[in-house]
């Protein structure tokens, strides 16, 4: 891992010196070796406190969205993983293709610092990557932890190691050995009765703060004003004052998405309060492949979304009213 | 605050029977907003709109609320009353209390309770309502006829009559249809080319008339008045305006192995063809796929003996984009395939033939020059059996469940024409029912019984097999209660049409509704018998239900007469109701575009100052003479920037809200 | 008269046809191959069960001369299915006079190389209903 | 059963202006009866009905909602109704996952023609409403005082 | 001092429910918070509460008013003010001296009637923390988790938890449940609080520079250069305001009812667009402004309004749970010189 941030800040460095790129989106280092917060790198600032580690889970192609009226040039660092999301956003023209460098980085897999400490560890020093396994050091003595029971969840349900959209790739990756299949979260669900089902969501649910990370830190959410900030629209919300609007904000999240997510899985991944909220998402993904056929949002660009699209034979909603069973 | 005024209309005992229509008064008095509410026996009669026009003037009202029959029937009354009153014609909501409440309800206290909820949600409704302006939008003096038979010929010549210009695109290399193959026609029995002929002819001399013969409309885009098609002319390796006409190429072209279409394949022609002697245009077109110039590269016989230098081997599919006002839809007919009909031997069998075939073969332009013969040995046939109704009124799935209409009176003339002509062929015909509505139509076929002694058999033929040389027919006699075997030297079988195989791709490209029968729907199946329910587009001839020629000639003209009456507007006034895009909200993602039917959406790339941050930004724009109001485009919106005029988010969500009231 | 019906109803259910959209063509006459042999021909058979004339059907011989070839059903262009109806008052007839289901296994002893499929078939569609 | 039979449920059933509405209008003037609890919201396509609207009327106190347009094939604005479909069976498999019953929510599609099956179809829905009873998993506490 | 064997604290609570309702850290999906007591709830005392525990006098939705129609006249009710005492247990030291810095704003000067009930009719059992994670900062602060204040300090250790009432209110509580409580000495809790010091002095973000703060520090921060890139990195969500136990901001919504509108207030963020909306418009239309806009009010703005008091007790709530890491930790070191 260390010698992939060598490689990369080495040929950042270069793209920043020639030219080529005015800023670079990555990584700056933290108070912990896990608190690796994304930040934009510019030629006069240099690459001073850059990094790429175990940690460096989230998808940077959202930052972009923000500089699509920039006139300067970006690098970014993109995962496999999070190369769906940027065809995704090339397609709904809201990044600027012409003004971004996309350096593909090989990858095996990030840490989840949450699942970490879920295992009980607490005042967390330091953490080496070994591979298999991670040594943790922490203030109350030292541990050692299977790494794939700590992984993030979208890389235990890891889309594979291929590249959708670089203009250089740096790196070797390998798909992350899935320890779970895509929708088995969903199929339990949906094997559950209606009332367990209502029950499971009344639970997660109870507990949005309505925080909105899920929704800012989507990088399909790119709405410059989502219809929940907007008084105008009759559904917008600061909080979930009641379990009706707990839901409201949920599917219509997820509706809006869908057709569009790329299931980057970042929206669990933030969340604070841990509510799986890419079994919603995941729910839509499913359904449009049983029903439509298989899609993968972002699998190139220029994709028609399911949702804008159509065919004379589609199944009928009343097929889904009618269904028998639980 | 809106001042709204609420009228509820009694419609006689229509409404008032089921609904309380003081209760209803009463309770939308109470409505924030409501300044006024009264009643009125017949609120669309002169005198009850004077009551709107007064309370709209003395209360200036800003809404209005008409609680009274369907929206459909007299919105656009109320709302031209309500112009006269100086209010905005779209201040006008209609909350309907008839054909929603009061005929469907028996109880009045729960007819009254819904009629209050709707008129709750037309006032909650009407308050988020939006003074509106129409638009206008010119009309293109030119018409399209898609397809050029005797429906489309013949709205053309009408159309041109009128002063209009007039494009019939045909996608055979002539005009003249399935008409042009029919030797004579009912009831009086003239010769379909001598009447037919002097239409297509008047339709190529007709200065306001192009024929795009030999082309297929690809795509239409547009609204009433503004329609732009694409054409397709495909390449016929001809050029038509030095071809002469002369057929020396026919003669001298070695392939000769094609099936002559005109002819319905019961005779061959060479690659290089004119479809028959009368065809408009008369010049001539190559098969691509059988000539062994375009295949092979070799041969090119045509073009030394052509003295006109009319043959072009490299011509190619040309692309004409033109504008319209109108277009006909004339697409007709075409018998159906007879493979899932085996009991009959059409396959099997060539002396089986079906009635058009029968129509070449006794045309003295056919295969046999008129006579006619055995298909099989060219022999003189001495008994000939028609068979009625093979795939009509059928709903087994083998055929088409309605009956063909035009099959009765075209037997009857063939059973006198050959009876006529060959006084010792026995003819019977096996029938269900005979149909003979039409003047003199009746008369007709029962000349062909009394004066022609043709034997009409009541039954059926259960199947037909050959038996030392001869046909078959094993048949049931209903009248006799018997089986009976009957043998023939021919077959003729009344095979059922069906809409051309062209008509379901014209419907989705012209956005016109088609039945499961693939013919077009009209908008009204009494009183607008000749226009489909999208406005610009009309209907001629077969492709909206059988007819024969008279009713097709005339639906033609009446159809005609309905495109004339559009082209010779000067304006058209157009829905204001459509979407918008709010720019501060527009993500310019695309969705919107891509469910739009009507290309109705662009995108500019705009400075907007959003709070005080000015960028320029890729935004949705509407345009709004393309723009039919649909809506599919809000709801394809995310973040809810596209919205639509009259029927906007808040305003459903309003009337949402007011139903819910309990 | 009531009575008539009730049995032309319990036909119809039976044989799951429906006769009354028969359009008198004759088509099934014509294609019967037992049309010489049948008192009632089938397109006659359709219209009495229509006009619930089942007593009479089930007295005559026609209903066992029907080979339950299905040509009428196949033909029929209104799906009537008559050989259904035929079969149908066969059920009614034999239900009446209490013989018993036919059981798969008694098969052999009985069968004969001259009996055609058609019929080892209609056999069973008969007991098995 | 007596609960059930005097339980009067609020129905929005959004129709499409150029088939469902005048199918309903068709079954109005055919005098076709549905109960009254029906309340019909006009709109030029069910292509416009947003998901949105459907929670809404639930959020408000609704006990179904069922959206009508024209067939798939014969909507006037030719694929609105296309888009609905997929909107919707989606929209209603997700209300399906998260325990809300399947049978509160429905999409048919009735032409101008067809006031009869308008009608068997409103019948129909209402009483599927009547046994399923209050909608109490969906809608908002504060629209219940 | 009291104690109280661990195995026979459901009875306190259950007693304690009795009387009145009761507050305290349930574990529901794996997610810690403060919840209302029922019988068989999940009760977590070990994992800090992701939310903190300002709910229980600052409710993230509270209804105000409710306006009824009648006709065209309308009936104006006001919201209830709590009246009945209730316990709020559970709660660390940081979040017990948030609840001071609330009441600076709720109490002093205008008087917020809704925060003042619940805070005269809530009994604060704080609860020191045995094991600070290393998020934690509130010494920087002068908090001292090995001693928590509220009414009644508690503690845990060898199987017992330890009560010890700091205010009157504390020990009338303490009173009213004496017969569950065993007297003793103070030695193990003493041998604790040692034990929690030799911790908090080993936790790595101890040293922040808290002197390049304060209320006069305005002009010298307010248009530092870094503020651009600390902005670019936030993604502009609420998490680190509604976990955090001091941000009071708030909005007041109307919601219409079938019958009129419900009026209510709910938790705002300075990270959301619409902060502060005015029919004019915004005045922070830029993310780098209410990004700004939140450390400068923890360190600049409360302590120039209210004796130099910051208004951040370190809980690090915000560093554990930030979607990318950004937090006031990073923001003070960054513009202290310190990074």
């Amino acid at each position: 891992m260390q010698g992939l941030e060598l490689k990369l800040k080495e040929r950042l460095q270069k793209l920043l010196d020639d030219g080529t790129v005015d800023c670079v989106i990555g990584w700056t280092k933290g108070e912990f070796i896990y608190d690796v917060t994304p930040a934009i790198f510019t030629k006069e600032s240099g690459l001073d406190g850059f990094v790429y580690n175990s940690f460096c889970g989230a998808n940077l192609s959202k930052y972009l969205v923000s500089q699509i009226t920039s006139d300067k040039k970006f690098a970014v660092i993109l995962k496999p993983c999070d190369t769906y999301s940027m065809n995704q956003l090339i397609t709904e023209h809201r990044v600027n293709r012409e003004n971004i460098y996309i350096i593909g980085v090989g990858c095996s897999g990030h840490i989840d610092i949450d699942k970490v400490k879920a295992q009980g560890v607490s005042g967390i020093t330091n953490v080496i990557d070994n591979d298999n396994n991670i040594i943790i050091n922490s203030i109350y003595g030292d541990s050692k932890i299977e790494k794939a029971s700590v992984l993030l969840s979208k890389c235990q349900s890891c889309k594979g190691s291929e590249l959708k959209i670089s203009d250089e790739i740096i790196g070797e990756g390998i798909k992350t050995p899935t320890c779970d299949e895509r929708f088995d979260g969903v199929k339990k669900l949906e094997a559950m009765t209606a009332e367990e089902r209502f029950a499971f969501w009344k639970s997660e649910l109870s507990k949005c703060i309505r925080c909105n990370a899920c929704r800012n830190i989507c990088p399909a959410c790119t709405c410059r004003t989502c219809v929940f900030d907007n008084a105008r629209s009759n559904v917008a919300a600061k909080a979930n004052a009641t379990e009706f609007e707990e839901k409201m904000f949920h599917i219509i999240r997820a509706f809006h998405v869908a057709g569009r997510c790329t299931d980057c899985g970042e929206c669990s991944r933030v969340c604070p309060q841990s509510i799986p909220l890419h079994l919603l998402n995941r729910k839509f993904i499913k359904d449009i492949n049983e029903f439509y056929g298989d899609y993968q949002a972002g699998e190139e660009s220029n994709q028609r979304n399911p949702l804008v699209n159509f065919t004379e034979s589609d199944i009928e909603a009343t097929v889904i009213s009618d269904k028998e069973g639980k | 605050m809106l001042k709204i005024g609420v009228f509820v209309c009694w419609c006689g005992s229509n409404i008032a029977a089921t609904v309380d229509v003081k209760q209803v008064v009463e309770a939308v008095k109470l409505q924030q907003g409501v300044v006024f509410a009264t009643d009125y026996q017949y609120m669309c009669s002169e005198a009850g709109q004077l009551i709107m026009r007064n309370a709209i003037e003395e209360y200036k009202l800003d809404g209005v609320v008409i609680c009274s029959c369907s929206p459909r029937m007299h919105e656009a009354t109320f709302r031209k009353n309500a112009e006269r009153a100086g209010l905005n014609p779209f201040m006008v909501e209609i909350a309907n209390i008839r054909e929603h409440c009061s005929w469907i309800h028996k109880d009045v206290e729960e007819g009254t309770i819904k009629a209050i909820a709707l008129a709750n949600a037309a006032i909650a409704k009407v308050k988020l309502n939006a003074p509106l302006i129409s638009g206008e939008s010119g009309v293109t003096k030119r018409a399209l006829v898609i397809g050029g038979g005797i429906a489309g010929i013949q709205t053309a010549l009408d159309i041109a009559e009128a002063g209009f210009q007039v494009d019939i695109v045909e996608k055979s290399p002539t005009i003249g249809g399935n008409m042009a193959k029919l030797d004579k026609t009912f009831p009086t029995l003239d010769c379909s080319a001598c009447i037919l002929t002097p239409k297509m002819v008047d339709a190529a001399a007709n200065p306001n008339i192009e024929l795009l013969t030999y082309s297929e409309v690809e795509k239409v885009s547009g609204f009433v008045g503004n329609f732009k098609a694409t054409i397709r002319k495909k390449a016929r390796y001809i050029n038509t305006d030095l071809c002469t006409g002369c057929g020396d190429c026919m003669s001298k072209c070695p392939s000769k192995k094609g099936k002559n279409e005109f002819n319905c394949g019961l005779n061959n022609r060479p690659a290089i063809y004119i479809p028959f002697a009368q065809a408009i245009p008369n010049v001539a077109v190559i098969d691509p796929v059988q000539c062994i110039k375009i295949t092979k590269d070799k041969c090119g016989l045509c073009q030394t003996v052509c003295s006109a230098k009319a043959i072009d081997y490299k011509q190619q599919d040309e692309i004409i984009e033109r504008e319209y006002g109108a277009i006909v839809a004339a697409t007709g007919y075409k018998p159906i395939k007879l493979d899932k009909f085996d009991e009959y031997g059409y396959s099997q069998s060539k002396d089986v033939i079906t009635s058009l075939e029968l129509e070449r073969l006794m045309n003295a332009a056919g295969p046999t020059g008129g006579k006619l013969v055995k298909p099989s040995d060219g022999s003189h046939p001495h008994t000939i059996t028609f068979i009625q109704c093979v795939g009509s009124r059928d709903i087994s799935g083998r055929g088409k469940c309605y009956c063909s209409k035009i099959c009765c009176m075209y037997t009857a003339k063939h059973a006198m024409l050959i009876r006529d002509k060959y006084p010792d062929v026995n003819v019977n015909v096996f029938y269900i029912d005979v149909r003979t509505p039409g003047k003199n139509y009746d008369e007709f076929y029962r000349r062909a019984v009394e004066e022609y002694n043709v034997n009409y058999i009541k039954g059926q033929v259960g199947k037909v097999y050959e038996s030392d040389g001869h046909l078959v027919l094993q048949a049931s006699d209903l009248l006799n209660n018997e089986q009976i075997l009957v043998n023939s030297d021919m077959v003729v079988l009344a095979t059922a049409i069906e809409a051309d195989e062209s008509a379901k791709k014209v419907a989705s490209m012209l956005t016109a509704s088609i039945d499961t029968n693939n013919f077009l729907t009209e908008a009204h199946a009494k009183l607008r018998p000749v226009e489909s329910p999208t406005a610009g587009i009309f209907l001629s001839g077969v492709c909206q239900g059988p007819k024969d020629i008279p009713e097709t000639v005339s639906q033609a003209s009446a159809c005609a007469a309905k495109v004339i009456g559009l082209l010779s507007k000067a304006k058209l006034v157009t829905n204001p109701c459509v979407a918008h895009s709010d720019e501060l909200l527009c993500n310019g993602c695309s969705n919107c575009a891509n469910v739009c039917p009507y290309g109705a959406i662009g995108y500019e790339t705009k400075l907007i100052n959003d709070h005080g941050i000015r960028e320029n930004r890729r935004v949705a724009v509407v345009n709004p003479a393309l723009c039919q109001g649909c809506g599919a485009c809000t709801v394809a919106c995310p973040s809810g920037a596209m919205d639509l005029f009259g029927f906007s988010n808040s305003q459903i969500m309003a009337e949402v809200e007011a139903i819910c009231k309990k | 008269m009531k009575k008539d019906m009730e049995l032309a109803n319990e036909v119809i259910r039976i044989s799951g046809a429906n006769p009354i959209r028969c359009m008198k063509c004759g088509k099934c006459s014509a294609s019967c191959p037992s049309f010489n042999e049948m008192e009632y021909a089938p397109h006659k058979f359709v219209d009495m069960v229509v006009h619930g004339r089942i007593e009479e059907l089930m007295e005559s011989k026609s209903i066992f001369h029907c080979l339950s070839c299905f040509a009428c059903v196949e033909r029929c262009p209104r799906g009537v299915e008559p050989a259904k109806i035929v079969e149908a008052i066969r059920v009614v007839k034999q239900r009446q006079i209490g013989e018993n289901y036919l059981d798969a296994n008694d098969i052999p002893a009985i069968v004969d190389e001259q009996i055609p499929q058609q019929a080892l078939v209609s056999a069973f569609r008969k007991f098995k209903k | 059963m007596q609960e059930v039979k005097d339980f009067k449920p609020t129905i929005v059933a959004f129709c499409c202006n150029w088939c469902s509405y005048a199918g309903a209008d068709l079954a109005g003037s055919s005098r076709l009866s549905y109960p009254a609890d029906v309340k019909i919201i006009r709109v030029p396509c069910s292509g416009r009905v947003n998901p949105m609207f459907i929670l809404k009327a639930f959020e408000r106190g609704a006990d179904g909602v069922i959206i009508c347009g024209c067939h798939p094939g014969d909507c006037h604005y030719s694929t609105g109704n296309y888009y609905t479909r997929r909107r919707l069976a989606l929209l209603y498999s997700m209300l399906d996952y998260m325990g809300i019953e399947r049978g509160r929510t429905r999409v048919e599609w009735v032409s101008a023609a067809e006031g009869v099956k308008f009608s068997t179809v409103m019948n129909k829905f209402v009483e599927d409403i009547r046994a399923l009873g209050e909608c109490v998993k969906l809608g908002d506490i504060r629209c219940k005082d | 001092m009291k104690k109280l064997a661990l195995s026979n604290l459901n009875s306190l609570y259950n007693a304690i429910n009795d009387k009145m309702k009761l507050y305290l850290p349930i574990e529901n999906n794996g997610a810690v918070n403060f919840g209302e007591y029922s019988d068989g709830a999940n009760v977590n005392l070990n994992k800090m509460t992701i939310k903190s525990a300002k709910d229980a006098f600052f409710p993230q939705c509270e209804d105000l008013s409710n306006f009824k129609k009648e006709g065209k006249h309308i009936i104006v009710e006001q919201g209830e003010l709590v009246s009945e005492n209730f316990v709020i247990f559970g709660v660390r030291a940081c979040d017990v001296r948030a609840f001071h810095i609330l009441d600076t704003v709720f109490l002093e000067g205008y008087l917020d009637t809704f925060y003042e009930a619940r805070r005269k009719h809530g009994i604060v059992i704080s609860l020191s923390c045995n094991k600070p994670e290393e998020s934690c900062f509130c010494s920087n602060f002068g908090i001292d988790p090995a001693e928590p204040k509220g009414d009644v300090e508690s503690y845990i250790t060898d199987g017992y938890m330890y009560f010890n009432p700091v205010t009157q209110k504390g020990a009338e509580f303490m009173a009213q449940f004496d017969s569950l409580f065993e007297n003793s000495d103070d030695k193990a809790v003493k041998e604790l609080q040692v034990k929690i010091g030799d911790i908090v002095g080993k936790l790595p973000l101890s040293n922040l520079p808290l002197n390049e703060f304060g209320g006069d520090k305005l002009d010298a921060l307010f248009n530092r250069p870094e503020w651009q890139g600390l902005s670019e990195s936030c993604i502009g969500c609420g998490t680190c305001t509604y976990v955090c136990p001091t941000c009071q901001c708030y909005d007041v919504k109307d919601y219409k009812t079938n019958t009129g509108v419900k009026r209510f207030r709910c938790w705002d963020s300075c990270m959301r667009k619409d902060f502060t909306m005015m029919a004019h418009g915004t005045n922070r239309p830029s993310h780098l402004q209410r990004f700004r806009q939140r450390f400068m009010h923890k360190l600049v703005y409360h302590p120039a309004n209210h004796n130099g008091e910051f208004s951040c007790v370190g809980c690090g709530r915000c560093v554990a749970k930030c979607p990318v890491s950004m937090n006031i930790v990073k923001v003070m070191k960054t513009l202290g010189g310190n990074k």
